[in-house]
Order: structure tokens, then C-alpha cells, then sequence
């Protein structure tokens, strides 16, 4: 919020940021992602969440120096501490990040865009999900087109960001009226409707972290 | 939230103590959270995994030993383990007739397995199939692409293909009769109360006194449909009745199995199986084999469900063959 | 209330029903409320009974079979059955040896079981002999004239005696041997929550969130004091220490039940029980056999008891007997 | 209450009367008998008197003609159709009233006393209680004293079963600050003050239906 310098290389640390906003987001609203899996789920995804980002602050704790290394060890660390559906899709995430990352030890515009893009495909590889199955892809998918359209507007990384944290937002809320086609909340049928995604708000939270590392 | 626990983050870690201090026939892997057979079977058989969630038990650490799983992965409670645990003892189990994967259909577990199968064969070359459990008809599978449950079939799988491995079959006649007792069995379960996930501490649903949840899963979430309280003869009907419009099971002995969801007392369980022989009796539906008990749970929840599995002679064989594990044991 | 019942008048009669269905090697006699073992134990052996208020399955129907039982008499919920139930139980069992009456220590069952010795001696000259269980530490003995209850002990004893009954034991030998297993088996109970008696319609007591009820008993009882609620190894910690310093369990083996009270599942009862071995082995005890799961339950309750029998060698033994019940099963 | 005919015999009609007064009291009042029984018991007692006076009320549908017959058929079905502490302890009463009135058709005031005190004896013979245990015991005996005192002092049945009755209600009351000795309160130690036992309650039932019966 009106912080003074503006990030516009993204840098191990600028990532590390994230990580930790994001870690911070999950304990703060650990309960609120729990009670929107009690609804529609089996009321775990706060404590998954909380599980898997403090292994993973702990793991990079001394931090490698290419963001491509940093990104493996996030997605291996949350795919072997989370487990249940996020885990693997969290995991696939920041793995098929760190592979479009690579060696770089910073990453500018485009090739950040690059890297979310590439983990959201992971995702879709992983979980088979589409726009409307009421899941965390309804956020992320949105969030990167919005990310996408500002980069190519000529905003700064930061408003390209705060865009995608916005979107992510709305595709979070979007998912309240959906019918879940996907995850546990699909068995619900009808009784799904009305509820938002948990997946959904975490990745809302982990965009809105994003762009506060990046301001 | 009451509890018998330390705190919500080490139920699984004090739990597996227990089952190490209780069971010297198996070994528990403190770090992958791996319960295994404390002697390993022969060599040249087909080994079998099992595992998921916790808060089901006696599902799955329950049913290691022999006659059944060679090991079971302890995830967190209702979180799928890693696939990590699942490599470890993918690799430990293994005697080099390759390993069956038993995975319980839930998006969470079938992806983390799937990782595992992945990791497994590009690490170590150990063969790996896979059997994935589907047998919830609370679920209308066509129109929803999680597809069914898995959920109380699980149970009777890992006995009778434990059993088949047992005898030396290969991997792929292991695997073709786990596919095999899965599609011959539905299974539909109903809730009184919700469960209590330690880590939300509190319970995942609200429930009227005067309500009941029809068609739930075992993970506490809310089933199909809020339903009116009833006896236990119409929720007897309400849980057969769409098990038997689902399959026919006439002309062949069935395994049943009247599964209590965890906060139930047996004294409602037998009630309730009571209700369920008649309603089978008065179907055609020849019962061979019976379990009553608390055998595939949902924490503390109060409620039962209903098992149904279309047998033959093999099958029932398979099923009578010894088995000596914490959760069932004859024949030994 | 929410229980798995048609009413609350049938829910011993409709239990009855499922628990005749379920198993094939048990007969059921409805009209006198009595489980049998459908094939009669060898002539010239003592035949063993128990019995007691229903609401504490497997105990004691969930006992019957060869190793264990004879019969078991299953008086309404929480209510001691009636002389008639154990006179009839009585003639039918007794193979010429005579028969052990199995009783917990109760005023009901106390007094009904022996208005059931006299009439069973007036009528038939079968020889009965009746052990009373009474291992509840959580009452203080002197004091209460009506003594301390009979609880987990029950279980291993039933067990015990009944290997020793299967061997061909004279009715006096077997006598002792029960005298001596109750004489050396110690329990302590605690609940979460009360339980819900059906024919009460609601809790028999209310627990605020934050309390829990220590030295309960298996009956829906309030405790003897009232407690704020505790972390597993702190609850662990005062169940076990009331048990050994009401006895010295060094030097010998012990046998141990961590036992649920119906509502806790099973992985609270793992995990109890790793806080119980570590106390355990802290004071020295050696721990040659292990029961975890729900053995003697109280409804609905969620709770845990546990029990340490002091053993030898002889009672080890007797212990790994074969057993084949619907609750017990090993050996066979 | 004001009732015109006074009875000064008690036939088997009157017998039955009362057991009919006592089983209506016990629905009327079970669910009382059962909320004590859950402060200081196992929460059975109103079911196990409903119970065990519906078996009572068909097993007497045709009485015998002697009082002993019809009390030995009470005696003998409480004895079996209730079970618990109850049970053996009501139906001991009257298979002793049983004994002690023998043939007759019909009893007189001492007679009928005699009977139940020789009831009273058969409790205390099974149940070890004194009075002050906290138990039916210390309803009964009070009630019995005031029932022989009244005769005694010449008063009429009627008379002599509402002092009874009245005893048997300050009896019942007076157990409520005892500390338990006998039966499943006992285990309670000091929890047990400060509640009315059940079994007295019940027996204060017992007495009060046996003076409407003679009223
Ligand atoms: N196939 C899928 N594709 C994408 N996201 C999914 C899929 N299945 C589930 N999810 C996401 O995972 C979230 C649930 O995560 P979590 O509660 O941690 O796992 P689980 O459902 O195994 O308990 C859902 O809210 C949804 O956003
Ligand atoms: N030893 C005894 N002597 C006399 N009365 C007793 C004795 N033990 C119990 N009682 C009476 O029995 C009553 C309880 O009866 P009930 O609840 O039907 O049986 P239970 O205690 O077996 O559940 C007590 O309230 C008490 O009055
Ligand atoms: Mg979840
Ligand atoms: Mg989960
Ligand atoms: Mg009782
Ligand atoms: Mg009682």
C-alpha cells in the first residue's frame, strides 16, 4: 500500500516475499479456507494450506539462486507435505513454474507471466478442470488473463498484479453460484451452489500475496 | 471440541505411537507414516498398498497383515498422503512381482497416487497398477466427472484381492480382480451427526435434531440430500434401495456389510443390520458372508452404511481364506 | 435423540434380530433374550455365562463362542437381566460340569444373578458357581458398601477363564482362576460426554465443552468428579495412576485394554494408548499383550477405560488361546 | 378425594386397584423417576417400573382369588420382567406379601399391615439397606411406621394409608441430602447429596397409590 520502490525484476527474493505474504495470508485466514471446505468439502483446506507453506518457508530458509531452483523446491515441498486435492495442484504449480523459470535469477514481466501461465497448465494437466467447474482454476484463470492484458497495456508489474489480484478476486466470488463439476464438492450436486470454492479463495490469496510482494 | 488428543497437528503422529505400541506384528515408519507387516511376505508376490486419509480407522493401517495390504500410507486426517509415502512404500514392499495401488476415488487421493505411481516407476522400475474404488451410488456418476466415491467396498476389495495375492497370482490377474470386486460392489451411507476434523475444531455441518444427511462419504461432508429423521427400518430402505436399483444382485451370493460410521455403538449397528437382512431377504438378495461393525469410519460421526457385493465361489472363497490383521482376523 | 432404533421399547428385541442375522455360529433365543453358541461346547466341560444390562456390545453376546462364552443373557439397556433369563441360560448350557455365573459388580445384576443361582439349584441341581467382578478403581472400596464395579476386567476374564473352561478345568479350578483374573486386573474410566439411554430420550448428564467426567463407569453414570478437559497424555496420566497405586504391577507381565465407550473412534483410542504405554513402561510395567478398541462400551458415550491385569505365564497363555467370537478372534 | 365408600376390607379388587393406581402413576410420573435416576443412576427407573407394572396390569388381567395368589403373580413378574436393582427389590416385596397373606380372600387392616411389613423385610433380606442409605428403603420403613401407629390409634385404613403415604413423600424427600451407601448412587460418594433417590420416589408411588385405592 503505497510502498515506495517498485519492484520490476523479479528476483529469488522478491519470490521468497511471496511465499511468506502468502504464508501469512493461509495462518490468517486458515479458518475461513476451512470453513468454506466445511460447506462444501471436508473442512481441511485451511489446515493443508498452513501445513504446506510453513514446510515451505522452512525449506527455503537459505534460498538458491536461481528462481527456477527456488520454484522446485516450493512445488516438491508442497507436494509431499500437503497431500488431498491441493497438494498435487499447488505442487504441479510452482513446478511447472520453476521449469519455465529456469536459471534466471530474476524474472521481468513476461517471463513471470510465463512462469504463472505455465504452472496454471499444470494445474489443467493435473486436475482436468475448466472454466466453471466451480474450482481454484476459475480464479487463477482469470487472475492471468488480467495479469496478461495489463502487461500488454503497459502497466507496471505491480498494477499488472493488483489486476490479477482484482480478478482472482472476482472469479473467487464468481465460483459462489457455480454447480461444482469437480473435487469433493461435485457430490454435493445442486447443494454446491451458494458456496464460494476454497480453492478458489486460496488462490485469490495467493494472488493479492503476489501483488503486494511486488509493490 | 472433545477430543482424546495432544493437539489437533500431532493426531497422526500420536495415533501411529499407539498402533506401534498395540500391534508388534506390524512396524510403523514414523517418518513417511508407513504402517507395514513387521515380516515382509515371500518373495515373488504381488504386494499391496492401501491408503488415504486418516480418520477412517480401522481403515487402512487395520488391514495390514497377512491375507490383506502389505502397507497402508497414512495421509493427514481426511487428506490424502503424499506421493512420497506412497514411493517409499511402494519400494519397500515390492518382491519383485510389482506392487497394486488400492485408491479410494477422491481427486485428492486419486492425483497424489498418480504422481506416486510416476515417481515409482521412473525411480526404482518397480511395476505398479493401480485399482481405484468407486462403489457410492450416493453419487450420480454420469453427470458428475469426479465420479463416485469410494468409500465401504474398499474394505471387502482389500480382503479378497489381499487374498489372491496371497496365493501368487500375477500382477495383472491381482489387478483384474480388484477391478473386478469393485465393479460388483455399491455401497450408500447416511449421517446423524457430523464429524469433527481436529484441525477445524469444530463439527463440519449443523444438524437438527430432528434431521439426518442421506448419501454422505467418509469424510464428514454433507450427502445428497437433508432428509427428515426416520427409524431405522425406512433408513434401512432409504440405504438399500438405491444400492439394489443400481445392480442387480439376485442369482448370486452377496458379501454385506454393515459399516458403522465411528461415533455409532454396535448395540445401533446390529439394529441396523437387522432392518438391512430383512429388506435383502425380501429382494431375493441371498446373503453368503456378513461384517457388522465400525470398519471404514468418518472420525467421531454418528451414523452407518451399507455394503453390497455381488460374489461367486471364487470370490467367497477368497473371502474365508485367513487373514490376521487388527481389523479382521480369521482363519489363522 | 438420535439413534439408529424404531422405538425405544424394541431396541433390545430388534438388536437381537441383527445380531442372530449377522452370525451364523451363534444361535439366538428370542423369547428368553439369550445368545448361544449355536454348536453346544463337549459334554463334561463347564459351560460359562455372563450377562448383564444391554448398551455394552461386543459385551457380552459379542463374547460367545468357543474360548469365551456360553451364553450371555441381555437384560433391556443399562438394566441387569432377569433370574428367569439366567435360569433358563443356565439349564440349557450345562454339559454336566456345572456353570460359572460371570457377573459385574452391580446391586441389580448382583441381586438378579442370585435369585438366579437359588432357582436355578432348586429346579434343575445344575451346580452354578458365580464369580463378581469389581475392578474399578474410581470407587473407593471400604467406604461403599455396595463395592466397586465391575468393568474392563470383565472382558479379560471372560476371555481367560473361558480357555480354561475349553481345557476341561473342574468347576472349582475355574472358580478360582476367575477369582484370581478379577483379583488382579485394575480399570479406570472417563467420558467426554454422557450418553443418551433411549428410553430417556436425552443425555443422562450435560458436560460443558470444556469438562469431562473422571471414574465413570460403563453406564451412563456421572463420574466421580468432574474435571477440566485435558490433553491425551494428562487424561492417560489419570486413568493409569489410580491403577497402579491401587496395585503393584511390576514383575510380572501384564495384560492391557485401552477400551472406547462407544462413541470415540478408533484413532483417539490409538493414540490414548500411546500415552498409556509410555506411562506404563515409565513405571516399569511390562506390557506382554495389547487390546485397543471398543470391548465394553457405555451407548453412545465418548470416553476411554483402561485396564492392566497383572498376568503370569499361566494367564499369558490362557490369553493366546484360541478364540472365535464375534468380538474376539484369534488362534483359530 | 371425598370419596363416598370407605374401604374397610382389601379384597383382590382393591388389591388390583391399587397396582392399577401404581402403574398409572409410574406413566404419569416415569420420565420424573428416570430424570433422578440420571443425576444419581443409569436414567432406567421410570422405564424399568413402566415396564415391569404393564407386565403386572395383563399378567393380573383375571386375578386369582386369594391375595397371596395375586401378590405371588405380581411378585414373580416383576421379578421377570424387570431386572436391574428394582426388579428383584419389588418383586421380593410382594412375593413376601405374597407369603404373608397366604389364602385369604380378603385382608384387614393389621393383616394388610403385616403384609407389607413382611415386604419391607424381604427388601432389606436382598438389599442389605438401612435407613439413611439412601434407598426405597428409607421411604418404606417411615411409611410402614406411620401406617402401624395410625392403627394403632384407631384410625380407619383409609386414614392409616394417607399417613403412610404422607410418611413415604417426607420419606422420599428426605433422601435428597443423604450421601448414598447402596445401589449405583454409592459410586457417586459425595455427587450423590443433594438429589432425591429415585427407588424412594417411586415407592412414595407405591404409597400414595395405596392410599387412593383404600380412599
Ligand atoms: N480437479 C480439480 N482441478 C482443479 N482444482 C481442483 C480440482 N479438484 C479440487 N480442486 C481444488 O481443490 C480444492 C480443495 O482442496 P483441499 O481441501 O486442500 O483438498 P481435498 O479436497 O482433497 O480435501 C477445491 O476447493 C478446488 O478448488
Ligand atoms: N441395596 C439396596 N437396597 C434397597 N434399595 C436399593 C438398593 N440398591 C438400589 N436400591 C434402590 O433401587 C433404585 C434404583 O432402581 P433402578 O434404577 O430400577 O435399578 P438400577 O440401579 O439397577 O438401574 C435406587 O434408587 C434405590 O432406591
Ligand atoms: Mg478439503
Ligand atoms: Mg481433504
Ligand atoms: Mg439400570
Ligand atoms: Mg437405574
Amino acid at each position: 500500500m503505497g510502498s515506495l520502490s517498485v519492484v520490476e525484476a523479479v528476483t529469488v527474493d522478491v519470490l521468497v516475499g511471496w511465499l511468506s505474504a502468502f504464508r501469512d495470508a493461509v495462518h490468517e485466514h486458515g479458518a475461513y479456507l476451512t470453513e468454506l471446505d466445511s460447506a462444501i468439502g471436508d473442512a481441511d483446506h485451511g489446515a493443508n494450506l498452513i501445513r504446506g507453506m510453513d514446510a515451505v518457508m522452512a525449506a527455503v530458509a537459505s534460498p538458491p539462486e536461481a528462481t527456477g531452483d527456488l520454484l522446485k523446491k516450493v512445488g516438491m515441498t508442497l507436494v509431499t507435505s500437503v497431500g488431498g486435492a491441493s497438494g498435487p495442484l499447488y505442487g504441479t504449480f510452482f513446478l511447472r513454474m520453476a521449469t519455465a523459470s529456469g536459471d534466471a535469477t530474476s524474472l521481468d514481466g513476461p517471463a513471470l507471466l510465463a512462469g504463472l501461465e505455465a504452472g496454471l497448465e499444470g494445474i489443467v494437466a493435473r486436475g482436468k478442470a475448466e472454466a466453471g467447474d466451480k474450482t481454484m482454476y476459475d480464479a487463477l484463470a482469470p487472475a492471468l488473463a488480467a495479469f496478461s492484458s495489463s502487461l500488454d497495456g503497459g502497466a507496471s508489474l505491480a498494477d499488472a498484479a493488483r489486476a490479477a489480484a482484482g480478478a482472482a478476486a472476482a472469479g473467487r466470488d464468481a465460483t459462489e453460484p457455480m454447480l461444482a463439476l469437480k473435487g469433493r464438492a461435485s457430490y454435493l450436486g445442486e447443494r454446491s451452489i451458494g458456496h464460494i470454492d476454497p480453492g478458489a479463495a486460496s488462490s485469490a490469496l495467493l494472488l493479492d500475496s503476489l501483488a503486494g510482494a511486488l509493490s | 471440541m472433545k477430543k482424546l488428543i495432544n493437539s489437533p497437528e500431532a493426531v497422526l503422529a500420536d495415533a501411529l505411537k499407539g498402533i506401534d505400541a498395540a500391534h508388534p506384528d506390524l512396524r510403523v515408519d514414523h517418518q513417511h507414516r508407513v504402517i507395514y507387516r513387521a515380516t515382509p511376505k515371500a518373495d515373488g508376490k504381488v504386494a499391496l498398498i492401501s491408503g488415504g486419509g486418516s480418520g477412517h480407522e480401522p481403515l487402512h493401517g487395520g488391514f495390514v497383515g497377512p491375507g490383506m495390504l502389505d502397507a497402508a500410507c497414512c495421509g493427514e486426517v481426511f487428506t490424502s498422503p503424499t506421493p512420497d509415502q506412497m514411493q517409499e512404500a511402494t519400494s519397500v514392499v515390492d518382491r519383485g512381482a510389482g506392487v497394486l495401488h488400492i485408491v479410494k476415488n477422491y481427486t485428492g487421493d486419486v492425483m497424489n497416487f498418480e504422481m506416486a505411481g510416476e515417481m515409482a516407476a521412473a525411480d526404482s522400475g518397480v511395476r505398479v497398477e493401480t485399482v481405484v474404488t468407486d462403489d457410492d451410488v450416493a453419487v450420480q456418476d454420469s453427470t458428475w466427472t469426479a465420479g463416485r466415491r469410494g468409500v465401504g467396498v474398499t474394505v471387502l476389495l482389500e480382503k479378497i484381492v489381499g487374498a489372491a495375492a496371497e496365493e501368487g497370482r500375477d500382477l495383472d490377474a491381482v489387478l483384474d480382480l480388484a477391478k473386478r470386486v469393485n465393479g460388483q460392489g455399491r455401497s450408500m451411507g447416511m449421517a446423524l451427526t457430523s464429524c469433527t476434523v481436529p484441525a477445524a475444531g469444530k463439527p463440519t455441518f449443523d444438524l437438527p435434531e430432528d434431521q439426518m444427511e442421506m448419501g454422505v462419504g467418509i469424510h464428514g461432508e454433507p450427502g445428497r440430500r437433508r432428509v427428515p429423521l426416520a427409524g431405522a427400518a425406512e433408513i434401512a430402505e432409504q440405504l438399500v434401495d438405491p444400492i439394489l436399483g443400481d445392480l442387480d444382485f439376485t442369482g448370486s451370493p452377496s458379501i454385506v456389510m454393515l459399516n458403522g460410521m465411528g461415533g455409532t455403538p454396535l448395540i445401533e449397528l446390529y439394529l441396523m443390520y437387522g432392518e438391512v437382512a430383512t429388506l435383502l431377504e425380501k429382494a431375493g438378495v441371498q446373503v453368503a458372508r456378513t461384517l457388522v461393525g465400525n470398519y471404514i469410519t468418518s472420525l467421531d460421526m454418528a451414523g452407518a452404511s451399507v455394503t453390497v457385493l455381488k460374489a461367486d465361489d471364487e470370490l467367497i472363497r477368497l473371502w474365508d481364506a485367513p487373514v490376521e490383521t487388527a481389523g479382521l482376523r480369521w482363519g489363522v
